[in-house]
């Protein structure tokens, strides 16, 4: 068993500690360890993207970052986005345009999206689906999920 | 799913790195964005005792302009060469081909540095290298030493870089003004290997080529350089009669192995249609 | 407010059927609160973690645990021996055949489980997994279907060497499950010895698998002081689950339950009950504490239910008209190493016979061999409607086939062979009787919106410049799917009819619970089951809550596959709610003092006919259902519950039409344009349709343009990643144009017939049609999948198209 | 996922020199980059460890090697081995013909005609590398039988080592030495580039 390490972070926004092997995959802490069970697993292989979680301001495969690599880190989740009991315009808009089905994919689509409109609040058709081809999703064939980051672009502008 | 244990080091120093990597010995792996080795280690294809972590050391990190060349810093991410206004200006062959490099989340963690010395033909960043006549700074024990590009990869997952010594730093040439670049990747989708890709510099003199680099991914053991068809080019004029025979000869030195995205047959003559490809923008975008 | 727009405003309070209302799913969803199997935690809960054999074939000399007991954090090893006992180590499958749960002497299939390892965590579990030492002497495999039944091919499955049948019929040869037939032979044969003009080509649906995001996994959880066993498990069909583990574990049904929880895709995959559910549910047997067991990707893709894998030969007979007289089709199916994929006891090829498609064909005979193989057993999964995939894409390939050869145009070729309106009902020279239908329309509505006529005009033009970089391929695909299983007289798994259920109780507020004994896998069944009760009832659909999955609170049914859902549990949930409503209009007429026969419905109240101001609402009638104010003998309560035994299936169609651009140089594949036009009869809700069909297409445009589970020849996976195994992203996947047609389900309570396979089914055909047709001048007359840029680039490198 | 590499390469030695070593399995053996073996069961069965490195990955197989046939009018050994990884989750076997063709006084060619069949996770993930890595298998093990001729060249008609005794190979460095040897045998490759692939 390697030394085990003390690992604290920030986990939207509240500060944790996880005492783990150097082994330990992100997102096995947060999930087993940390009750943020929004990121999901979909391979073992860093493909899928189920796992997205937003670090240091930047969107990352919560599978393929090791929990030690995460001291001092600022970590956003799904769980994350809804702040004072008002959803992000991400998420309003995958419900308004039907751009989850299963929901498996959806806390990491969301979470990349998020990361993506922060880096380029105006985003043309291509702009976003190259923006989220680190996510698969088998559901709803990625149409709508478009139609809801578009309309997110639009309305985080209105709100300025 | 789950790597077997290891132990972990988080230098913040080249130095440090490059002590701890002679005392730990060969059962010790550098970590630089991790997106190679760690699915390894989850396969168990890979099982190393030792992890020595790069992402704590400021020095390897960062793209400048000193005299005639940029200079990255080896921990530099794909995601941050994509958004360099100095690199989009001075070497925008290194923008585009970093935007063909797997997916985002990848290209936030994924480094210059790893993907050169990681050895598997498949990576992007060596053809890159090799059209911009880039070379390598090694620091090990005995200090830095520079090595070039063009000869630093010598076959299947093995490179000039020693055991003990880190890549800590890529320094590219400053392209002539007016050049043309490419980087041509066909792959079956977003985030796989290229089926075939090939890189090109290339510098016009009116109407003919006065220089041109061409080097392809994932065409045999390691990246190869097409210098049959650099040679042949020189002096040339850019057209379909110059144009079939430089992928011709580029085709000639092709030996990439069969896998699902092709057999040998198919993935040769990809990689003549993607040096085709990638002449033909470089000519476009090159300024006689 | 003018009494329409009053009206409208009571109508559209309710959000009932034909709106667009947004899910009420999507609250937990997109907060990232579902609740997954893996997301469940039970105190002293061990994790289970399987160890594979790496041979496809090969004998089991000796299991070594030592090394795996003596790992930190491993409480236990479970192998074939330890199953004996409890006579566990083999279990019945949902085909009437017999799987090992661990291997017992023999692996069969590559990754097939050997062993169980039981540890404290999921990493101790892994490490232990890697630690457990199999002897094996390996065997030669068989991979190639076309070999399995050679006299001296090794025997796969020495367990059934004598037995003359597996429940489907007479077998020739140990490798052989069942032979199948349908329609008359000898008619076929005489239409085909008298037709002007045959066709006859082989066409392969090759190996796939469905691949939803979340992988199949359970929580097992014995409670020995009561006996009671709970099982949180990806399962598209909970209460068929039951069923099957209350036959082999021998408790009780009443004390086991099942619960499917939020499912992360299923499309088949989460139809049958595999080795890892029943070896964990053994180890909490034993142990006494809850098992975890989550497969992994690669294990998921290697080892559970794929689809297809059908080695078709298709052939038709017609007059030079290109009026078709006979089909003669025939299939041999790969079943892998145990027959185990979900199959109707009368129909074990599924419903294949609807290979006649939308046409009228007199004369029709079809035939399917079902062999083992040393593969990973399934066949009947990925939104095929129980192998109906297999039957439309012969179909609709067979049709571009014969208009080829006739030099007719592809659309007209099927003009002259529809059934026509005013046939319906029409029955198929299969047996099959197609209830309503307006295939004529459909494709005329289609060849107008995409300006066919000028679709072909620059396929001509393009033809005729060799200098064209590209080639131009259109593809089109008129379909009709058969889909609601079904009907107990024809219908069964195990014995158990087909039918569903729905129940609804009614608070006195008016609120409304249903509870169904169907499975959503993310097909929005809350949403819509509840807009068909608040049309159904007058009450707003967001005070109506719909539960479905768990066994202890759910009527019995037999899941969510074979777009049953609608055409079954929402046939029984109009049902339920009419029941209902009979006892509401008696209230009604008793509060009213009026007979029920002056009352009329109207909305969300019962109205006095010729004095609309006396009546009482839905609402109303709720609270006074618990009160004493009632009818004589009429006690209190607004409940019901429906089992509906479906008189027939539905028979769902549409026309599809797909624009390609083939590049000659590098085989690449570009989608211009994908037109759908579906027909489902009536449309709950508009919107989860669409997000239907757009699912449905893009995993259509996956199976054809890439997917495939390649085998090297000693049976080694050699795509069984993401890696390899071709999920489109964002960028490869096309976008979809989305049109329909209504033509109402005759024998449903609501006139809707189910859709969600429909794009699958019908989309397979039309993009293969369409990269075909763009051969089709140089004379190619099929191409089979996947249209791999490889794969197309080598017919382009036959045909000498890209020379430079 | 099989492999059939046929190979000839030159031998700085007679050919009776060559042949001599070549009997001595376990000298053959520890050619073998990270082979080594473990036990001599009988005359023909030994047990051994195969350690494989490529880049960062790594495969250990523990399994049996047969001797099929030592013909000594043709100089052939004929033999054949299989095991599984220290994972259990990958098997190999090989089926190694070799044959010494005599030249001339001080020179001959050892050909090889090898099928490598890979089973399990190697096979499923590393189908595309188990070509150049079997090449290189095969010409790193031809660099370390030819410098083993050249050390202390082993008098013709050396009696093969009594049973039970494993001889006393220097065992090899894991395949790791592949930088190292690299430059040695590219050489060979190009020059001898006759691999046939399955």
């Amino acid at each position: 068993m390697a030394t085990a390490k003390k690992v604290s972070f920030k986990l939207n926004g509240k500060p944790v500690e996880v005492t783990v092997e150097p082994r330990e995959l992100l997102i096995h802490s947060l999930r087993e360890r940390l009750a943020h069970t929004g990121p999901h697993i979909g391979c073992e292989t860093s493909h899928c993207g189920a796992c997205t979680v937003d670090l240091n301001e930047m969107s990352v495969k919560a599978c393929t970052v090791l929990t030690v690599q995460c001291e001092g880190a600022e970590i956003t989740t799904i769980e994350g986005l809804e702040q004072g009991g008002a959803l992000h315009a991400l998420q309003q808009a995958f419900h308004e345009e039907h751009g989850l089905q299963c929901g498996y994919c959806t806390p990491g689509m969301i979470t990349r999206a998020y990361r993506l409109l922060k880096e380029n609040p105006n985003p043309s058709e291509q702009d976003i689906r190259s923006g989220i081809s680190g996510n698969l999703c088998r559901c709803t064939g990625y149409q709508n999920i478009v139609k809801a980051v578009q309309s997110a672009a639009k309305k985080l502008a209105a709100a300025g | 799913m789950i790597p077997a244990g290891f132990d972990y080091h988080a230098p913040r120093s080249v130095a440090d790195a490059v002590k701890l990597l002679g005392e730990l010995g060969p059962e010790a792996k550098l970590l630089a964005g991790g997106h190679s080795l760690l699915p390894m280690m989850k396969l168990r294809f890979a099982e190393p005792g030792h992890l020595v972590d790069l992402g704590r050391i400021a020095e390897l990190r960062g793209i400048s302009e000193a005299g005639k060349e940029i200079r990255i810093g080896a921990m530099t991410t794909e995601h941050e060469l994509l958004r360099s206004k100095l690199l989009a200006e001075k070497v925008p062959l290194l923008v585009e081909g970093a935007g063909w490099i797997a997916d985002p989340q990848v290209r936030y963690k994924g480094t210059i540095g790893g993907d050169i010395s990681h050895g598997d033909p498949a990576n992007d960043q060596p053809a890159l290298m090799l059209a911009l006549e880039a070379s390598f700074v090694l620091t090990g024990p005995k200090g830095e030493r520079v090595v070039k590009a063009d000869g630093y990869f010598l076959g299947l997952y093995s490179t000039q870089l020693a055991e003990d010594e880190i890549l800590t730093q890529i320094r590219i040439p400053l392209p002539a003004p007016g050049s043309g670049w490419s980087y041509q990747k066909l792959k079956r989708k977003t985030g796989d290997f290229a089926t075939a890709a090939t890189a090109v510099m290339l510098q016009m003199k009116g109407k003919s080529v006065a220089s041109v680099a061409i080097a392809l991914t994932n065409a045999g053991p390691t990246v190869l350089k097409a210098r049959d068809a650099e040679a042949y080019l020189k002096g040339k004029a850019i057209d379909d009669a110059s144009l079939n025979e430089a992928a011709r000869l580029a085709m000639k030195i092709c030996q990439p192995t069969p896998d699902q995205r092709g057999d040998a047959e198919y993935k040769v003559a990809m990689c003549g249609e993607m040096t085709r490809r990638a002449l033909q923008a470089a000519h476009a975008r090159a300024k006689g | 407010m003018s009494q329409t727009a009053e009206l409208k405003e009571r109508e559209d309070k309710l959000q009932g059927m034909g709106t667009s209302l947004l899910r009420k799913e999507d609250a937990k969803f997109i907060r990232g609160q579902g609740s997954y199997i893996d997301d469940i935690k039970l105190p002293g809960m061990l994790f289970g973690a399987v160890v594979r054999s790496p041979y496809a074939h090969a004998r089991i000399k000796g299991i070594d645990k030592a090394k795996a007991l003596a790992c930190p954090g491993v409480v236990a090893v479970l192998t074939a021996d330890d199953l004996k006992p409890v006579n566990l180590h083999w279990m019945p499958t949902l085909g009437g055949d017999v799987q090992a749960v661990l291997a017992d002497k023999k692996v069969c299939f590559q990754y097939q489980e050997v062993a169980m390892v039981l540890a404290s965590d999921r990493y101790a579990a892994y490490d232990g997994a890697a630690l457990v030492e199999v002897d094996y002497e390996e065997l030669p495999a068989i991979v190639d279907p076309k070999k399995s039944m050679a006299p001296d091919a090794p025997i796969i499955r020495e367990d059934i060497q004598d037995k003359k049948e597996v429940g489907h019929g007479p077998r020739t040869h140990p490798n052989h499950i069942f032979t199948w037939e349908a329609g008359d032979k000898a008619a076929a044969d005489a239409a085909f010895k008298t037709a002007e003009i045959t066709v006859r080509e082989e066409m392969l649906n090759p190996r796939v698998h469905p691949c939803p995001l979340e992988t199949c996994g359970c929580v097992a959880s014995f409670d020995k002081p009561t006996g009671y066993l709970t099982v949180y498990m990806t399962s598209q069909a909970p209460h068929l689950v039951r069923t099957v583990l209350a036959m082999l574990s021998g408790i009780a049904e009443s004390k086991i339950r099942v619960i499917g929880g939020d499912i992360g895709g299923g499309f088949g995959n989460k139809v049958p009950v595999y080795p890892g559910y029943v070896v964990a549910i053994v180890a909490s047997i034993v142990t006494g504490v809850p098992i975890k067991w989550i497969e992994s990707r690669i294990d998921n893709i290697s080892t559970t239910g794929f689809a297809r894998d059908y080695h078709g030969v298709g052939e038709l007979a017609a007059d030079k008209d290109g009026r078709i007289k006979g089909l003669r089709f025939s299939a041999l199916a790969d079943h892998g190493a145990f027959n185990s994929h979900v199959s109707a006891t009368k129909f074990p090829a599924g419903l294949f016979s609807i290979c006649t498609g939308s046409y009228a064909i007199p004369n029709a005979y079809a035939r399917v061999d079902a062999v083992y193989t040393n593969k990973a057993p399934g066949g009947v999964a990925y939104r095929c409607s129980l192998r109906v995939t297999e039957a439309i894409y012969l179909i609709e390939r067979m049709m571009d086939v014969l208009a080829l050869k006739l030099g007719l145009d592809k659309a007209e070729i099927r003009r002259r062979n529809f059934v026509r309106s005013d046939q319906f009902p029409y029955t198929t020279s299969l047996g099959w009787t197609l209830d309503s239908g307006a295939y004529h329309p459909a494709l005329e509505k289609v060849l107008k919106a995409v300006g066919y006529e000028g679709l072909r005009k620059e396929q001509a033009a393009k033809r005729a410049d060799p200098k064209s970089p590209t080639l131009m391929g259109i593809g089109i695909s008129t379909f009709t799917e058969i889909v609601g299983a079904g009907p107990t007289k024809v219908c069964d798994i195990l014995g158990v009819g087909l039918f569903d259920s729905c129940e609804i109780r009614i608070h006195p507020t008016g609120g409304v619970i249903a509870r169904l004994g169907t499975m959503s896998q993310g097909q929005g069944h809350a949403t819509t089951y509840a807009q068909i009760i608040a049309t159904e009832l007058g009450l707003p659909a967001a005070d109506i809550v719909v539960e479905e999955g768990d066994t202890d609170k759910s009527p019995y049914g037999a899941g969510t596959w074979g777009s049953r859902s609608t055409p079954v549990s929402g046939a029984a949930t109009a049902m339920a709610a009419r029941k209902i409503k009979d006892k509401a209009k008696k209230i009604a007429a008793h509060l009213l003092e009026v007979s029920e026969g002056d009352l009329e419905w109207e909305i969300d109240r019962f109205k006095v006919k010729g004095n609309p101001s006396q009546a009482k609402t839905m609402k109303e009638i709720c609270m006074v259902a618990h009160t004493g104010n009632l009818p004589a003998g009429m006690e209190q309560g607004l409940n019901a519950v429906t089992y509906y035994d479906p008189p027939n299936l539905t028979f769902p169609f549409g026309a599809y039409l797909c624009v390609v651009d083939v590049d000659k140089f590098t085989g690449e594949v570009k989608v211009r344009r994908f037109y759908a036009l579906d027909d489902c009869g009536t449309r709950i809700n508009p919107m989860v349709i669409e997000g239907q069909i757009h699912g449905g297409l893009t995993e259509a445009f996956a199976v054809a343009m890439g997917q495939q589970i390649p085998f090297d020849e000693n049976g080694n996976h050699l795509g069984n990643s993401l890696m390899d195994y071709f999920l489109p992203t964002a960028v490869e996947t096309p976008k979809w144009e989305t049109d329909h047609t209504v033509t109402l389900c005759p024998h449903h309570p609501l006139g809707a017939k189910g859709v969600a396979e429909s794009p699958h089914v019908g989309g397979i055909p039309c993009f293969s049609n369409a990269v075909i047709d763009a051969f089709a001048h140089l004379g190619v007359t099929h191409m089979d999948m996947p249209h791999s840029a490889w794969r197309v680039w080598q017919q382009c490198n036959t045909l000498g198209v890209n020379k430079r | 996922m099989k492999v059939r590499l046929e190979k000839a390469f030159p031998m700085p030695a007679s050919a009776d020199a060559a042949w001599a070593l070549l009997q001595v399995i376990a000298g053959v053996a520890s050619c073998m980059p990270g082979a080594k073996i473990t036990e001599q069961v009988d005359a023909t069965h030994y047990k051994g460890t195969v350690a494989l490195k490529v880049g960062p990955a790594s495969l250990s197989f523990r399994g049996e090697i047969e001797v099929k046939s030592l013909d000594a009018s043709t100089r052939t050994l004929h033999l054949f081995a299989k095991g599984t990884d220290t994972t259990g989750s990958s098997a190999a076997s090989m089926d190694l013909t070799a044959r010494v063709d005599a030249q001339d006084a001080n020179s001959c060619s050892l050909a090889g005609d090898s099928e490598v069949s890979m089973s399990g996770k190697a096979a499923s993930f590393g189908a595309r590398l188990m070509g150049p890595v079997s090449e290189q298998v095969l010409g790193q093990f031809a660099a370390n039988f030819a410098a083993r001729l050249k050390q202390a060249p082993p008098q013709a008609g050396a009696a093969a080592p009594a049973p039970g005794a494993a001889a006393p190979a220097p065992e090899a460095k894991p395949l790791n030495a592949l930088a190292l040897a690299w430059a040695v045998i590219k050489g060979w490759l190009r020059a001898l580039f006759t691999g046939k692939r399955a």
